[in-house]
């Protein structure tokens, strides 16, 4: 066979090296891997039961019978902080996959119809986009009572505006690619092309969604527990643990630290994974609105 | 464990006539007019300062003369003959007198809030002469004197009724000047005032929903004092601070942990005592309170003239566990309905553990107070378990209701209220009460876990602030500030 | 230009119109009887009832729409179930306390964030610039009360520089004013100040990668010329968007801000007319919110379209 | 004439591990005009960006490159360079779409590079002095009212202005050095000569030495005096271009002039590509393992009949309707008639929206067995009308049938018939086919009710046809080169056995190498499959070689339409002749 160096595959452009410290991708997945597991962990062990009180012990400072110290009802503060990474991990599932539910049909159908219903459809997107999540988190809050599935229904609904307007112009771009246009030529039809061509496509974008938009309900939980619309007692969450340790910041500030630090790094990781996705799936930062 | 009281008249030499009071207060009011909004807020800040009743509550809970000098109670109990205190003038400068005393008393039944039923004896006002009033009743009533001196007994013009909302006019020794709503309300002197005039030229009260907020305003500076200050976890450093005064009162509230005694397993005796004895109250109180406040055996508070104390149903996990082995009850269920506040959720959680390690399973619903509780619970009695603090004074009379939430229907305790209620004396009245309060007792419906502390900060040099809160206004006219 | 402006300005109008539809229905839903929350404990059916009646809730929903709606274009938002006085002064005080704190926290995230996130791009490759960007994603992280709380703790209740918590009005007082405000602006801010340069530097990347930065190197301005030049007016158009998202959001997402450093804004009072079920203040909350978020997205727009010619004119 | 102004030895372009440009060696005299020529990837963008100290991060350069009066240049600080360009260096850019700021006005980025270069001149009165200099530069490349062009944003002047206005960028300090790099190749042919000529006479105009950058040989050999051909970032030949191009030495050059003028293989009459004459002994090209020769076609020895040829016809000069290349008694297979197709283009948050009158009543018949090329500049509705005859897109009014039968208006659901009738190919191989999909599931999309057996076999039978192998089916769009995927979408189309294969622009994304192999492809089948073609291009060359009619398309009309031959010899329309002027031809040279 002789050389045929035009038919030869592209060459594509080597990636220029990194001198960045270390790839957020892998720390991000590292750090979002370790909560997942120690939420899997505390479902079948936790150093102690933490939802057990014993009011006599109360605000004990880390000790090796509680590595991390009790809190204000004398609680294991470790096997709290274990056991409340289900909740913030939960919550942020549940919200982000609503808001992929609500959000990506709908963007896409808007994208669709671009020129005709699907402007009305954005114009309507932009309405609801109005409502702030946390708003509507309060006054989901005041007619269902607050709770974690008010929470988890608020912030999903609340970030599928955002969802479907990000949805509606990767829709477009890949509308607009000729690969969509031949699809229509071989005969098939919306439902298709939005299957097979428009959400393999988007996948990159979403997928960097899906972690941003862990990492926002995961704070918007902590948020709404700090004002008591959250996960009620006795259920063992981070938010609920920095708002009822609020009361205990003179006294014993370690007790806040931990829940703190377990946000923190639990966002942080969310955060570097869908920049370190963004990076491998999407250069341009999408700016929602 | 009433800490010792300042008085009135204590002030201290250096004191600052012209100083401002600003005062940390927990509970929001939402309006001015308590006549048609309920909650405590209202009537703290107001009456006492702004407005005044025919009679007050010393501290010790007495009644006192304050616009009335004097009052003779007919024989049959059905007529209470006030003499006015004379030269009094309203704050728009209308006089007080027997006029005054007949619209205030005889539109009660057109409040519709703070249980004006209370005073429902009350049939009607005969205006004597301008410096006598007699209140006569429809039947006889041995607690109307301390209902005149809440809320529901204060003075109004007929004038003012129209602007209760956003105005306040009253004879007190403070006329109200502004109320920002949820934020702060500020009260002036009254110079005018028929009686001694008050210790500071002004006061702010400033409204703090969370506790700890509170307390940092009160170590910054932004507050002189805190009353009823709900920080408890930091009131050991402020006592262990010179630059700060503490003192630890009491207060009407009773916090009780009720049970439902129409649900099919708590109707049973035996369970409801087993319950009971399940809570432990040094960890409850350590929990809500961090200790502070007074353990309670019974459904009255140490200020009550019927107060005592039980040894019945205390701690005691062991016999819980055999009495509930006794009603063959395991594995026991119940819906336990929380509100959400601090206190209610830290009490619920020591609760349930409590229940857990006797064999009951305690699921906790958290409910937003008032709105949901007050209908889901209160209303509804959807609930087995529960958890509220009792604020209003003398609530035990509740128990002879059936058809109030705890759904407690004993026929001996209503007849003991009745007779409590048309007694003629006080003695007969006390010893009436005791008797129904010690079925109430040995009949368990609820769980009387402690008497909420009146914790009062203050910065040194502020002196004369009520030690105890009994469930009417905060009176500030002897509260001081010197530099 | 005035045509398109004008239609611009009617479809404002009409997204607020639909917007007042959605959140009078959607609070006429409520449940909670607004009349019981307000009387207490102890009232009977018949006084629940007669409240119910003297607060109009016994008519028909159009009719209390009409009437809202069209008072609500005169400024007229109602009287308050609560407390009883008009619900408009109220509403407006907090607004203005909650444009302060948040237009401060802005601010603050603005002046933190243009040159965080630019010279995060700009030394993409170097230690500063990774630990710049490394240092803003540390920010997000920290939920925004957390850091509330800590910076009360160390600057007013340790060091006492600060008061800890409260408002004094901009006219009563100016200098007690930015006392009050720099705290709970500074927790808005450096949070905030945080996303903002991630956005920044995003913006600021892509427009390194643009054939015009390289067109301004040839004509032989050095990189950072370029970019002063050149480079920030063109990454400032998606980060106007931002912070005018970030604003919005801010009203209510400030709450727990206003919690924390007991600021009467949007966020408190809303929480405390949802406490009293009040219900026509929270339709006036709400609706002030909904406007104002649609009149901030109209300002990006305006805004967009001064700094980008190329939206000024139909191509 | 013979001073050397730049003088570059043994560069040496790395990214990481990779070398990507080989050693380079290029003298510039002052006042000569060199081009580099080669294929797309071959190493002239990042020369060029090189000597400019423009590299992307991460990617260096080695060697010397020394401009008269300077000494070496690489490894010097931005600040040192930054002196030298825009000042004694200037370049312009391939893309005049992005190349210029896009917010700030055309004027004050013109006096920019002025003021910059000028010492310490940023006072006020230097800088109003400035842009009276700008408006000159930019009367000096011919924008219309000049004054005005200095007052407008990027994005109110077309791309052929824009293009200008860098010319005027950067000859505004009369550089001794002007790179410019594929300056045209976003132009269409008019607006493309327009800017040659100018650049033409600027640079002679000022003594400006030149270094021309394209893989167009048409382009280069009208402009430069000496020529470098690149090749996988070496250099393979070098000389006086008439020199290279009348007697080229490499046989790479022999193949690219020869592919670059489609010229035909006398003995097969097929189209000479870089495959047929590559020295199969050359190291740098790397191995393929996926490709291999189309598969042996049974070519009839002469094409079959062409149909009659159609009128050659022109526009009337009143714009009065007129049906193209119809002849009487043939049924066409396809007829359009009067179509027209209005867009409405919103103009952002504050702007107007705007129609666009894309096409304005087009006629003309296809009859079976032709091959009807379409050509016209940028935008002059080509593509509108191949979305309208494909059902992709509805026509605003007119009719158009295909054997008969009426598609406008007909909805999605009721074009099935049309979809195994009509196919179409599209101009960008990568962009027509979805990254994400494998080739079995790209070129079986348009296959309906068809088992996976059958399905898989008809997909391997096309692509042998197509010279793709068996294997290709389960790899993916980015692993094939821009010809393979080209084939991909070509056997996508013919997978239905449609009766019409229209094509848009389907190798003008195409490298000039690759680019006879897909027409020769095209013709094969075209003959194997009894297909009749639309063929869209901008590109004469093209149309001349591939249709046997042409219609003339200007503005969204059809000005002029005949038979290839008489079209291209003796053009009736005004607008055809420019056209066909403006192309820069290899025997201008
Ligand atoms: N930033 C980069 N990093 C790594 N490799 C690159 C970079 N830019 C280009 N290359 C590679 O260098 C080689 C030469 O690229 P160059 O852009 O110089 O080609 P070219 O001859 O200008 O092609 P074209 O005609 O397509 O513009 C290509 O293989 C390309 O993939
Ligand atoms: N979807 C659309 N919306 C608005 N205007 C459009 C649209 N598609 C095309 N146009 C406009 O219609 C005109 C004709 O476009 P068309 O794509 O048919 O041109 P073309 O001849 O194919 O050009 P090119 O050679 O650049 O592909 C242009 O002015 C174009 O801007
Ligand atoms: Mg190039
Ligand atoms: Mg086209």
């Amino acid at each position: 066979m002789t050389a045929t160096p035009d038919l030869a595959p592209a060459a594509r452009p080597a990636r220029p090296s990194r001198r960045t410290l270390g790839s957020p991708l892998i720390v991000g997945a590292c750090l979002v891997g370790f909560v997942v597991l120690v939420a899997l962990v505390s479902l079948v062990w936790t150093p102690m039961d933490p939802v057990a009180t014993d009011a006599v012990n109360r605000l004990q400072p880390p000790s090796s019978e509680h590595w991390f110290g009790t809190d204000g009802l004398g609680r294991d503060i470790a096997s709290q902080t274990m056991a409340g990474a289900r909740v913030p991990l939960l919550v942020g599932a549940v919200a982000v996959t609503l808001s992929f539910l609500l959000g990506v049909p709908y963007g896409i159908l808007a994208a669709m119809t671009d020129r005709g219903t699907g402007r009305w459809l954005m114009r309507w997107n932009d309405i609801v986009q109005a409502f702030p999540p946390l708003l509507l988190a309060i006054i989901l809050a005041a007619v269902f009572g607050g709770g974690t599935a008010t929470a988890m229904v608020a912030l999903g609904v609340g970030a599928a505006p955002g969802v479907a307007r990000i949805v509606r112009s990767g829709t477009r771009q890949v509308l607009s690619r000729e690969y969509a246009l031949a699809a229509r030529a071989a005969g098939r039809g919306p439902l298709y092309t939005a299957v097979r061509h428009v959400l393999p496509n988007i996948r990159g974008v979403l997928i960097v969604q899906a972690s941003v938009g862990f990492a926002i309900a995961v704070l918007a939980e902590a948020a709404l527990s700090f004002l008591g619309l959250g996960t009620p007692a006795p259920t063992p969450s981070w938010g609920r643990m920095l708002q009822e340790s609020q009361a205990f910041l003179y006294v014993q500030p370690l007790v806040i630290l931990w829940p703190g630090l377990a946000v923190a790094i639990t966002v942080f990781g969310f955060n570097l994974l869908g920049d370190g996705l963004r990076d491998r799936y999407d250069p341009r930062m999408e700016v929602s609105r | 464990s009433a800490g010792s009281s300042a008085g009135p008249s204590a002030s201290s030499a250096a004191s600052d006539t012209d100083a401002t009071l600003t005062l940390g207060l927990a509970a929001v009011p939402a309006s001015l007019d308590f006549t048609t909004t309920g909650g405590a807020a209202i009537f703290q800040a107001l009456v006492g300062n702004v407005y005044e009743g025919l009679v007050q509550l010393d501290q010790d809970g007495t009644v006192q003369p304050l616009l009335a000098t004097d009052w003779t109670v007919s024989d049959d109990g059905l007529t209470y003959s006030f003499t006015l205190r004379e030269g009094v003038t309203f704050h728009d400068g209308t006089p007080f007198d027997a006029d005054i005393v007949k619209s205030s008393l005889e539109r009660l039944p057109e409040w519709t809030a703070n249980s004006p039923k209370f005073l429902g004896a009350i049939d009607h006002v005969d205006v004597v002469s301008p410096t006598q009033a007699d209140v006569v009743l429809s039947r006889p009533d041995a607690n109307l004197l301390f209902w005149m001196s809440t809320v529901l007994g204060v003075m109004m013009t007929p004038d003012s009724i129209a602007s209760l909302a956003t105005a306040a006019n009253g004879t007190g020794p403070f006329t109200f000047g502004s109320y920002e709503q949820g934020v702060t309300m500020v009260l002036d002197r009254n110079d005018d005032y028929w009686g001694e005039k008050a210790g500071v030229a002004e006061v702010d009260l400033d409204y703090f929903a969370d506790a700890s907020a509170a307390a940092n305003a009160l170590r910054t500076g932004g507050v002189d004092a805190l009353f009823q200050a709900e920080a408890y976890d930091q009131i050991a450093s402020f006592e262990a601070d010179p630059a700060y005064d503490v003192t630890v009162g009491t207060t009407q509230s009773v916090v009780v942990l009720s049970l439902n005694s129409s649900h099919e397993a708590l109707s049973d005796l035996r369970v409801r005592q087993a319950i009971s004895r399940a809570i432990d109250k040094d960890a409850v109180l350590a929990a809500a309170t961090s200790g502070y406040g007074t353990e309670l055996s019974g459904p009255s508070v140490p200020t009550d003239p019927w107060y005592e104390e039980f040894d019945e149903n205390s701690y005691d996990p062991t016999s819980a566990k055999a009495l509930l082995a006794e009603a063959g009850v395991s594995g026991l269920v119940v819906n336990f309905t929380v509100p959400n506040r601090p206190y209610a959720q830290a009490v619920a959680q020591v609760v349930q553990s409590n229940l857990a390690a006797v064999g009951i399973t305690a699921n906790l619903e958290v409910q937003e107070f008032p709105a949901v509780w007050v209908e889901k619970t209160l209303t509804n009695h959807e609930y087995d378990l529960t958890v509220v603090n009792h604020v209003e004074a003398r609530n035990l009379v509740s128990y002879g209701d059936p058809t109030y939430y705890w759904s407690f229907d004993n026929a001996e305790v209503q007849t003991d209220f009745a007779a409590a209620s048309t007694a003629l004396t006080t003695a007969d009245q006390t010893a009436a009460v005791k008797a129904a309060q010690e079925v109430i007792v040995a009949e368990a419906p609820g769980v009387w876990l402690y008497n909420t502390p009146n914790i009062v900060v203050a910065k040194a040099g502020v002196t004369g602030l009520p030690t105890n809160y009994l469930g009417v206004g905060i009176a500030l006219a002897g509260a001081t500030v010197s530099q | 230009m005035a045509l398109t402006v004008a239609r611009r300005l009617g479809e404002f109008v009409l997204a607020v119109l639909v917007a007042s539809i959605v959140v009078f229905a959607l609070l006429s839903v409520l449940p909670g009887d607004p009349a019981r929350a307000q009387l207490g404990l102890d009232a009977t059916p018949d006084e629940v009832q007669r409240l119910r009646e003297q607060l109009g809730l016994d008519r028909p929903l159009p009719v209390r729409y009409l009437e809202w709606i069209t008072g609500f274009v005169r400024g007229d938002m109602g009287i308050s179930y609560s407390s009883r006085t008009p619900i408009a002064p109220q509403v407006l005080d907090a607004l203005q306390v909650s444009l302060l704190l948040v237009g401060a926290g802005i601010l603050i995230a603005v002046l933190i964030a243009l040159p965080l996130g630019t010279i995060a791009a700009v030394r993409q490759h170097h230690w500063d610039g990774a630990l710049l960007a490394g240092l803003s994603q540390i920010g997000i992280s920290v939920p925004n009360f957390l850091a509330g709380l800590i910076l009360v703790t160390v600057f007013s209740v340790r060091l006492g520089w600060l008061p800890s918590g409260g408002w004094t009005a901009p006219a009563d007082d100016p200098l007690d004013f930015l006392r009050h405000l720099i705290l709970p602006a500074l927790s808005l801010g450096l949070v905030r100040g945080a996303i903002l340069s991630r956005y920044t530097r995003a913006a600021v990347l892509d427009i390194q990668r643009e054939d015009f930065m390289r067109t301004a190197r040839a004509k032989g301005l050095t990189p950072g010329a370029a970019m002063r030049r050149h480079g920030i007016r063109n990454a400032l158009v998606p980060v106007i968007t931002v912070t005018g998202v970030e604003f919005s959001a801010l009203i209510i997402g400030a709450v727990v801000i206003e919690t924390v450093f007991v600021v009467p804004g949007m966020g408190s009072l809303l929480l405390r007319s949802v406490a009293n079920r009040d219900l026509g203040e929270v339709q006036a909350i709400v609706m002030v919110i909904v406007v104002l978020v649609l009149v901030v997205n109209l300002l990006v727009d305006v805004v967009h379209s001064i700094v980008d010619p190329r939206l000024r004119s139909a191509r | 004439m013979s001073e050397a102004l730049l003088t570059v030895q043994d560069l040496r372009i790395h990214s990481g591990e990779h070398e990507l440009v080989h050693g380079l060696d290029l003298t510039i005299d002052r006042g000569e005009r060199v081009g580099l020529i080669g294929e797309s990837g071959s190493g002239k963008s990042l020369t060029c960006l090189s000597l400019m100290g423009l590299l992307p991060d991460a990617v260096t350069a080695t060697g010397t490159v020394d401009l008269a009066g300077e000494g070496d240049l690489l490894g010097r600080s931005e600040q040192a360079w930054s002196r030298l360009r825009g000042d004694r260096l200037a370049m312009v850019f391939q893309e005049p779409m992005t190349a210029l700021n896009p917010l700030m006005r055309v004027g004050a980025q013109v006096a920019e590079i002025i003021d910059l270069h000028r010492g310490g001149g940023r006072a006020g009165a230097g800088r109003r002095d400035s842009s009276a200099r700008a408006v000159e530069l930019l009367a000096g490349v011919q924008l219309p009212d000049p004054a005005r062009a200095a007052h407008a944003y990027p994005h109110e002047l077309s791309g052929g202005q824009r293009q200008r206005v860098m010319l005027a960028m950067a000859m505004a300090n009369t550089p001794d050095l002007l790179l410019a790099d594929e300056p045209t190749t976003a132009l269409d042919a008019t607006v493309q000569g327009q800017v040659l000529d100018l650049m033409r006479a600027q640079v002679r105009d000022a003594g400006t030495s030149l270094l021309f950058i394209t893989h167009d040989l048409g382009v280069v050999a009208s402009i430069c005096d000496r020529v470098l051909i690149l090749r996988h970032g070496e250099v393979v030949e070098t000389g006086e271009i008439d020199r290279v191009f009348s007697a080229p030495q490499h046989p790479y050059t022999k193949a690219l002039l020869a592919a670059s003028a489609l010229r035909t293989d006398p003995t097969s009459g097929r189209l000479v590509t870089i495959i047929d004459t590559s020295d199969p002994s050359d190291p740098s090209g790397p191995a393929d393992s996926v490709d291999r020769a189309p598969a042996p076609v049974a070519r009839p020895a002469v094409r079959p009949t062409v149909p009659t040829p159609g009128p050659h016809e022109v526009i009337a000069a009143d714009g009065s309707s007129l049906v193209f290349n119809r002849t009487a008694g043939v049924a066409p297979l396809l007829a359009v008639t009067e179509a027209t197709r209005t867009y409405t283009r919103s103009g952002g948050p504050l702007g107007r929206s705007v129609r666009v009158e894309a096409l304005k009543g087009v006629s003309f018949d296809v009859r079976p067995g032709q091959r009807f090329g379409i050509v016209g500049e940028s935008g002059c509705g080509k593509s509108t009308l191949l979305r309208i005859l494909t059902g992709l897109d509805a026509a605003t009014s007119g009719s158009v049938t295909v054997e008969g039968r009426e598609i406008v208006g007909q909805r999605d659901s009721r074009l099935r018939w049309l979809r195994s009738a009509v196919q179409i190919v599209f101009q960008d191989p990568m962009g027509s086919l979805d990254p994400r999909m494998r080739v079995l599931d790209i070129v079986s999309e348009p296959l309906r009710g068809v088992t996976r057996d059958e399905r898989y076999e008809r997909v391997v039978e096309l692509l042998e046809q197509v010279g793709l192998p068996r294997s290709a089916t389960d790899r993916f769009p980015h692993q094939f080169s821009g010809g393979q995927r080209q084939r991909i979408a070509i056997a996508r189309a013919l997978i239905t056995r449609p009766r019409l294969l229209v094509a848009d622009e389907a190798v003008s994304a195409l490298d000039v190498s690759v680019r006879a192999q897909v027409l020769n492809l095209l013709d094969d089948l075209m003959v194997e499959h009894d297909l009749t073609m639309v063929f869209v291009s901008h590109d004469l060359h093209v149309v001349r070689h591939a249709c046997d009619t042409v219609a003339v398309m200007n503005a969204g009309r059809i000005v002029e339409c005949g038979p290839t031959q008489a079209v291209f010899d003796n053009p009736l329309h005004r607008y055809t002749a420019e056209l066909l002027r403006a192309v820069p031809r290899l025997d201008a040279a």
